[in-house]
């Protein structure tokens, strides 16, 4: 077990100047390091400052939200957080529908959750594929990143595309849920929880990964919080906080879930929160299949603007056209804000519109951002084989945290 | 929100942990599940509304340039064309009747989002279900006109259509496509 | 009159370093076991390993088309690194880690100009010249990631040489013999090493798998901390001879591991003259056993995660350098008993 | 003799040894072979420039596993011989990308792999967003958002009949 | 403590507050920008532990910062953003065109307010992309560098109404 020589309250401020600390600058075309680049001050093996210079991915979501009508601001977000895209789309939906004043139907909230959930599933066997990288396990990484593949097959049968679904629309949602759809769904959560089984021997309880995992990157209670850490990385320090539960969206009111929450904060006990969070999130996907109401999948203002040509694509192959006033949306003046759990943590959205086409104030924070602080002040004190440990126990998505 | 229980987590012995390893390691070594699919001998048939390459019905479109203004990145552009007597149009100088614009695609720049599909209000667009393609230059993701209303061809026709199914014994296993 | 026996004599041994447990049947092994090790790691891991080289006998050439991108790329050398380091160090480290095979015999017709007396010794002490050459790569290329991975090899080689040379001891003090023959020879009246003394056994295999870098501690070329470890310099043919080192150091040592722990050639016939029934038979015995043994490390890539530096040094002294202390003793203990 | 290079074997050895290797070179078994080593031993650096490197990830999971075709994902630029620009590249990782480029040994290739990196997708007007055509001479283009692992497959076999069409200058000639 | 104790303790600060259910936002203006740390005190005792973002908005006379915090540990208070606002004023405007520098003359100096990362150390990597993107200048801030645009953009405040760039003369060799 590897021991803390750095408390986290001096942790950023140490000075490295002098001969005796080597510089390592693990680079964005490192194994290691995804598309960061992560300046590691070591004392012999063990880190004594880090210093993440991130912005290699920033793609300037926010300046050209703010220069693009209200429903292209939709794929841009949805390109920053690649695998988890239905969160990043409906975060942004969810605010907009505030400032819009619409309300989407049950149907269609209940198809919110059914992609919302397959998506924090396929974003957590991508966190455990990296973390597996990370810790040089190529079998998890091959394992969770197969293991993904018949999700995505699901949200192909439900959306049309791999990843980026552009799925929820201000109103309700795009397509209705193909025929074989349940069965299929049914197929693939029993084909899961075999598979889950088979990842307790090799990589849950893997001696390595418990020698490597255990007490490294320890975050207590009170850091958490103070630091801002957000996700499942904070339940693992055991603030008991999911913001499905606090500050419900979709339709999570009526479907009932369990938030799990470990102790000891550390690489191992996040690794685990992560396991036991698509178990939830299974549970929830077989709950929306079956109490799925039936009904419209959009709301009624945008259904009766359609052209007659476009009802009857909506009646025959339940597909929503897009009414002509989505070119040009012009909200009233005013502010909206919303949030919603993500796979890696919490979306914050906050609209300001001043009645003009295009948003005002677009402003955005992803929950890999605000997990920074685990770099510059939980690393440190610990060692350099550590590093990935921490960077992929943590489920760190650079272009995510770029926006 | 009531304080849910931390749960506790136990760790398995070592030596235990190191047997079940090699032991589970060495029984996915003999079992027959391979989930990989030969690309080019075997091609995925994916769903009717999978979102690929596509053209545009030429006696539908109306020429509203709906599409050009809904698309995010600005792909599709709108060609001056002149509608003849046959519904069909022709270039600029070509035929005498209505000037109408046609759009065609920048395939260097489409996201596939089918914003273009949902707005059209006469639903000209027709997909193609062709999703891999790949060019040399950059001239030829650029079509023209005529270019982009030949739907696009599969580059391998001949290779084994099949579906995926998840079953548990043999891992994701695939099955000839109905 | 002598000197056309001496001859035949010379050329015999030629054929038997060069051809049969020597260089050609290195490389041909090295190229095969890599090809193995990624079919294998494709098979745990749900997929084909390389396929498309040679379709119909299953990917098998795609070593041999990497040897031959490798052979045929510009090779570059930074100006920071000191040239003569820089090129010859992976070249000797390579002829280095074959020299031991002198003093392996894989069979009883083995007649060498060097007295058959002392091969267990030299065969043990030459292997662990090796990695000191491992060391000079990472110092002579001029990159922080490889110097951390010479250090870290440093650290390493000390802390597994003693429990190396104590599992050896504790055979040769059972055998009472320091030739490799004698111990077959013993193993054939009695049971095999592995069954008479199981603790040497797995202080081998874990020595084994340190020093071939092997997955649990495949620390050196960590490639998720530092980017290729002690080849991150290096490209073209000087990288493949590096990445095929540790692949003929792990024949060596599972050749080694065969002889004293399997019973060497043991279904085949202990003492016959002739080159074929005294060296290709009993060779090929003891080359499959070697392979079965390097298939079992090379399994190991698809199962475990790595260990970090301290976890290993700290075990390296710890348990190993206990357990290799018990095996001598158990040694001990069987020679006053049996 | 070949016709118009003169006798090869006259001169002092160096400038020999040279002219042979250059006449070699060009000899159609062995940039065959050569060709045939390189296509199925491609291997792409390790370098995600961005989120498309989802999908280059899928690439090497096990349902598409493009190892089948020799494409294994490695860690240093010096071992590689192609460089995947997946996607977006702002100016900041455009520079880093351009020094991978320029450490990597002699025959390299480069795929642009998605809509941001042929023509800048959907963020085109952005101020931080550089194109790959621009700064690194492209191979292929696999359009698509992210494109399917397929695409990308799709785009290394036209990546093999490009470099089987020009296998005459595959050898470098310069050692740095 | 609930929405409405929230609001009537942090009256008594002599903030302006509003509260709008349906949007869910909960306003606290503050017009002294000096008055931000002692309001910032106040909220963080009443149960807003941590910063949740940090950005401007640019208005035509002035620029706003707004604090975006909310609550871990309080139970009651889960559900909600708190966003403190305080306008600072915007210095002079951007000059004319200048082909010759191809420039509009030299970069505009960042605005001071102070900086809440001694109250709410999450503060610390979201007031550093506010300052590189508005140039609001946040003293008492650690170590105020720019951590997401490249040196050639720093200076230029992106995410102002006023920003153009010229791709041109960005090298990338």
């Amino acid at each position: 077990m590897s021991e803390r020589v750095y408390n986290i309250e001096e942790a950023p401020n140490i000075d490295v100047s002098g001969d005796r600390y080597i510089m390592l600058q693990i680079g964005p075309s490192h194994p290691g390091s995804g598309h960061m680049r992560i300046k590691v001050w070591l004392d012999g093996d063990i880190v004594v400052k880090v210093d993440p210079d991130i912005g290699f991915v920033h793609r300037t979501s926010e300046w050209l939200s703010e220069r693009r009508e209200f429903i292209k601001a939709i794929p841009i977000v949805e390109r920053i957080m690649l695998p988890d895209t239905i969160h990043a789309n409906l975060s942004y939906i969810t605010t907009l529908e505030r400032l819009l004043g619409l309300e989407a139907p049950p149907r269609a909230q209940y198809l919110r959750t059914l992609a919302a959930e397959i998506n924090r599933i396929t974003s957590h066997l991508y966190g455990i594929g990296i973390f597996g990288i990370f810790l040089g396990s190529s079998t998890v990484y091959m394992w969770a990143f197969g293991d993904r593949e018949p999700f995505i097959d699901l949200m192909e049968m439900l959306t049309g595309a791999r990843i980026t679904y552009s799925y929820i629309i201000p109103g309700g949602v795009r397509w209705d849920m193909p025929k074989g759809f349940k069965e299929r769904a049914e197929k693939v959560l029993e084909y899961m929880e075999k598979r889950l089984k088979d990842y307790d021997d090799i990589w849950v309880k893997n001696p390595v990964v418990q020698s490597r995992c255990v007490n490294v990157g320890v975050i207590d209670k009170t850091n958490a919080i103070r630091l801002g850490v957000v996700g499942p990385n904070l339940r693992a320090s055991g603030v008991y906080y999911d913001t499905r539960k606090h500050d419900p969206y979709a339709a999570y009111q009526n479907v009932d879930f369990e938030v799990p929450t470990f102790k000891n904060g550390d690489a191992y006990d996040r690794l685990l929160i992560r396991v036991e969070e698509i178990k939830q999130s299974m549970k929830i996907i077989k709950q929306v299949l079956k109490d799925m109401p039936e009904g419209k999948i959009i709301d009624e203002g945008t259904y009766k603007q359609l052209n007659p040509v476009m009802k009857k694509v909506y009646d025959e192959r339940a597909r929503v056209m897009f009414p002509a006033f989505y070119n040009h949306m012009r909200p009233q003046p005013g502010e909206a804000t919303g949030r919603v759990e993500a796979g890696r943590g919490e979306i914050f959205f906050y609209l300001r519109s001043d009645g003009g086409k295009y948003p005002y104030r677009f402003r955005w924070v992803t929950p890999s951002f605000r997990n920074l602080p685990f770099f510059t002040h939980v690393a440190v004190g610990y060692r350099l084989a550590d590093l990935p440990a921490i960077y992929g126990s943590v489920d760190y998505f650079p272009p995510e945290a770029d926006r | 929100m009531s304080e849910s229980s931390a749960k506790e987590r136990k760790l398995r012995n070592p030596i235990v942990g190191h047997i079940r390893a090699l032991a589970k390691g060495f029984k996915y070594l003999v079992e027959p599940n391979r989930m990989t699919l030969d690309y080019p001998a075997e091609t995925m048939k994916l769903p009717p509304n999978y979102r690929g390459f596509f053209t545009v019905d030429d006696k539908k479109c109306i020429g509203c340039s709906m599409c050009e203004m809904i698309c995010p990145p600005q792909a599709i552009t709108m060609i001056p064309r002149v509608q003849v007597q046959s519904g069909q149009t022709v270039p600029e100088g070509a035929g005498q009747g209505k000037k109408t614009k046609r759009p065609v695609v920048n395939w260097g720049r489409c996201i596939y989002c089918y914003f273009c599909f949902d707005i059209c209000p006469v639903d000209a667009f027709v997909p193609s279900g062709v999703h891999d393609l790949a060019f040399y230059n950059d001239k030829d993701y650029r079509p023209s006109y005529e270019e982009y209303l030949k739907p696009p061809e599969e580059p391998y026709k001949n290779s084994k259509k099949v579906v995926s199914r998840p079953d548990l014994k043999r891992g994701v296993g695939y099955e000839p496509a109905p | 009159m002598g000197i056309i026996p001496l001859i035949i004599w010379l050329i015999e041994d030629l054929l038997y370093v060069i051809i049969f447990p020597g260089l050609v049947t290195v490389m041909v092994l090295a190229i095969i076991i890599i090809y193995i090790e990624r079919k294998i790691a494709g098979k745990v891991q749900m997929r084909f390993g390389p396929l498309w080289v040679s379709k119909r006998i299953g990917g098998a050439l795609q070593s041999v088309a990497d040897l031959l991108r490798f052979s045929f790329q510009s090779f570059i050398v930074p100006e920071g690194a000191d040239r003569l380091a820089f090129i010859l160090a992976p070249g000797l480290m390579f002829a280095f880690s074959m020299i031991p095979l002198i003093f392996v015999p894989v069979g009883p017709y083995y007649s060498l100009l060097f007295p058959a007396g002392l091969t267990v010794l030299l065969s043990v002490a030459l292997i662990l010249v090796t990695p000191i050459y491992a060391i000079v790569i990472g110092w002579s290329s001029d990159n922080k990631f490889s110097f951390v991975g010479s250090l870290r090899e440093a650290f390493l080689l000390m802390s597994y040489e003693i429990p190396f040379i104590f599992s050896v001891l504790s055979m040769v003090i059972f055998y009472r013999t320091l030739n490799y023959i004698d111990a077959v020879a013993s193993q054939y009246r009695f049971l095999p090493g592995i069954i008479l003394n199981p603790v040497a056994a797995v202080v081998m295999l874990i020595v084994m798998i340190r020093t071939t870098g092997r997955f649990p501690f495949d620390i050196t070329e960590a490639d998720s901390e530092l980017v290729m470890g002690l080849f991150t310099e290096y490209s073209a043919l000087f990288f493949g001879v590096g990445m095929a080192t540790p692949y003929v150091e792990l024949y060596v040592y599972s050749l080694i591991f065969s002889l004293l722990f399997l019973g060497g050639w043991w279904p085949a016939p202990l003492y016959s003259p002739g080159p074929i029934m005294g060296l290709i038979l009993p060779g090929l015995v003891v080359v499959v056993k070697a392979f079965i043994v390097m298939t079992i490390l090379v399994f190991l890539r698809s199962v475990y995660p790595r260990y970090r530096l301290d976890q290993a040094v700290r075990s390296g002294w710890g348990y190993v350098m206990g357990l290799s202390a018990l095996a001598v003793v158990i040694s001990i203990l069987e020679v006053i008993f049996l | 003799m070949a016709d118009g290079e003169g006798l090869i074997f006259l001169g002092n050895l160096e400038e020999v040894a040279k002219k042979s290797l250059e006449y070699l070179k060009k000899k159609e078994p062995i940039t065959k072979m050569v060709s045939w080593g390189v296509n199925f031993s491609l291997w792409p650096v390790h370098l995600m420039t961005s989120c498309c490197g989802a999908e280059f990830a899928a690439a090497a999971s096990p349902r598409f596993d493009l190892e089948r075709l020799g494409f294994l994902p490695f860690g240093g630029p010096r071992q590689t011989n192609l460089i995947v620009v997946e996607g977006t590249t702002t100016w900041k990782m455009a520079r880093v990308v351009r020094r991978v480029y320029d450490q990597m040994p002699a025959p390299k290739w480069v795929i642009a792999m998605g809509a941001c990196a042929m023509d800048g997708g959907i963020f085109w007007d952005s101020y931080n967003i550089v194109v790959a055509r621009d700064y690194l001479p492209v191979d292929v283009y696999v359009p698509g958002c992210p494109p399917r692992p397929e695409a990308l497959a799709r785009g290394v076999m036209m990546l093999k009949e490009k470099i089987d069409r020009e296998r005459s200058n595959l050898i470098p000639s310069e050692q740095r | 403590m609930n929405a409405d104790e929230l609001k009537t303790a942090l009256e008594a600060e002599g903030a302006k507050v509003t509260y709008d259910q349906k949007r869910k936002v909960f306003d606290v203006f503050v017009q002294d920008p000096s008055r931000i740390k002692q309001v910032a005190r106040k909220m963080l005792e009443l149960g807003l532990d941590h910063v949740v973002s940090v950005t401007g908005v640019d208005y035509p006379d002035r620029i706003e910062v707004i604090w975006h915090a909310s609550s871990y540990s309080v139970d009651s208070l889960e559900g909600l953003v708190v966003a403190l606002r305080t306008p600072i004023s915007k210095g002079p405007p951007r000059q004319a065109y200048d082909p010759r520098t191809r420039t509009y003359g030299p970069a505009r100096p960042p605005l001071p307010v102070d900086s809440l990362t001694d109250v709410w150390p999450s503060a610390l990597f979201l007031e550093r992309e506010a300052h590189e993107m508005f140039g609001i200048e946040f003293r008492g801030h650690p170590d105020l560098r720019p951590i997401l645009l490249s040196d050639d953009f720093y200076g230029k405040w992106p995410l102002r109404k006023d920003f153009t760039y010229d791709k041109s003369e960005l090298k990338v060799a």
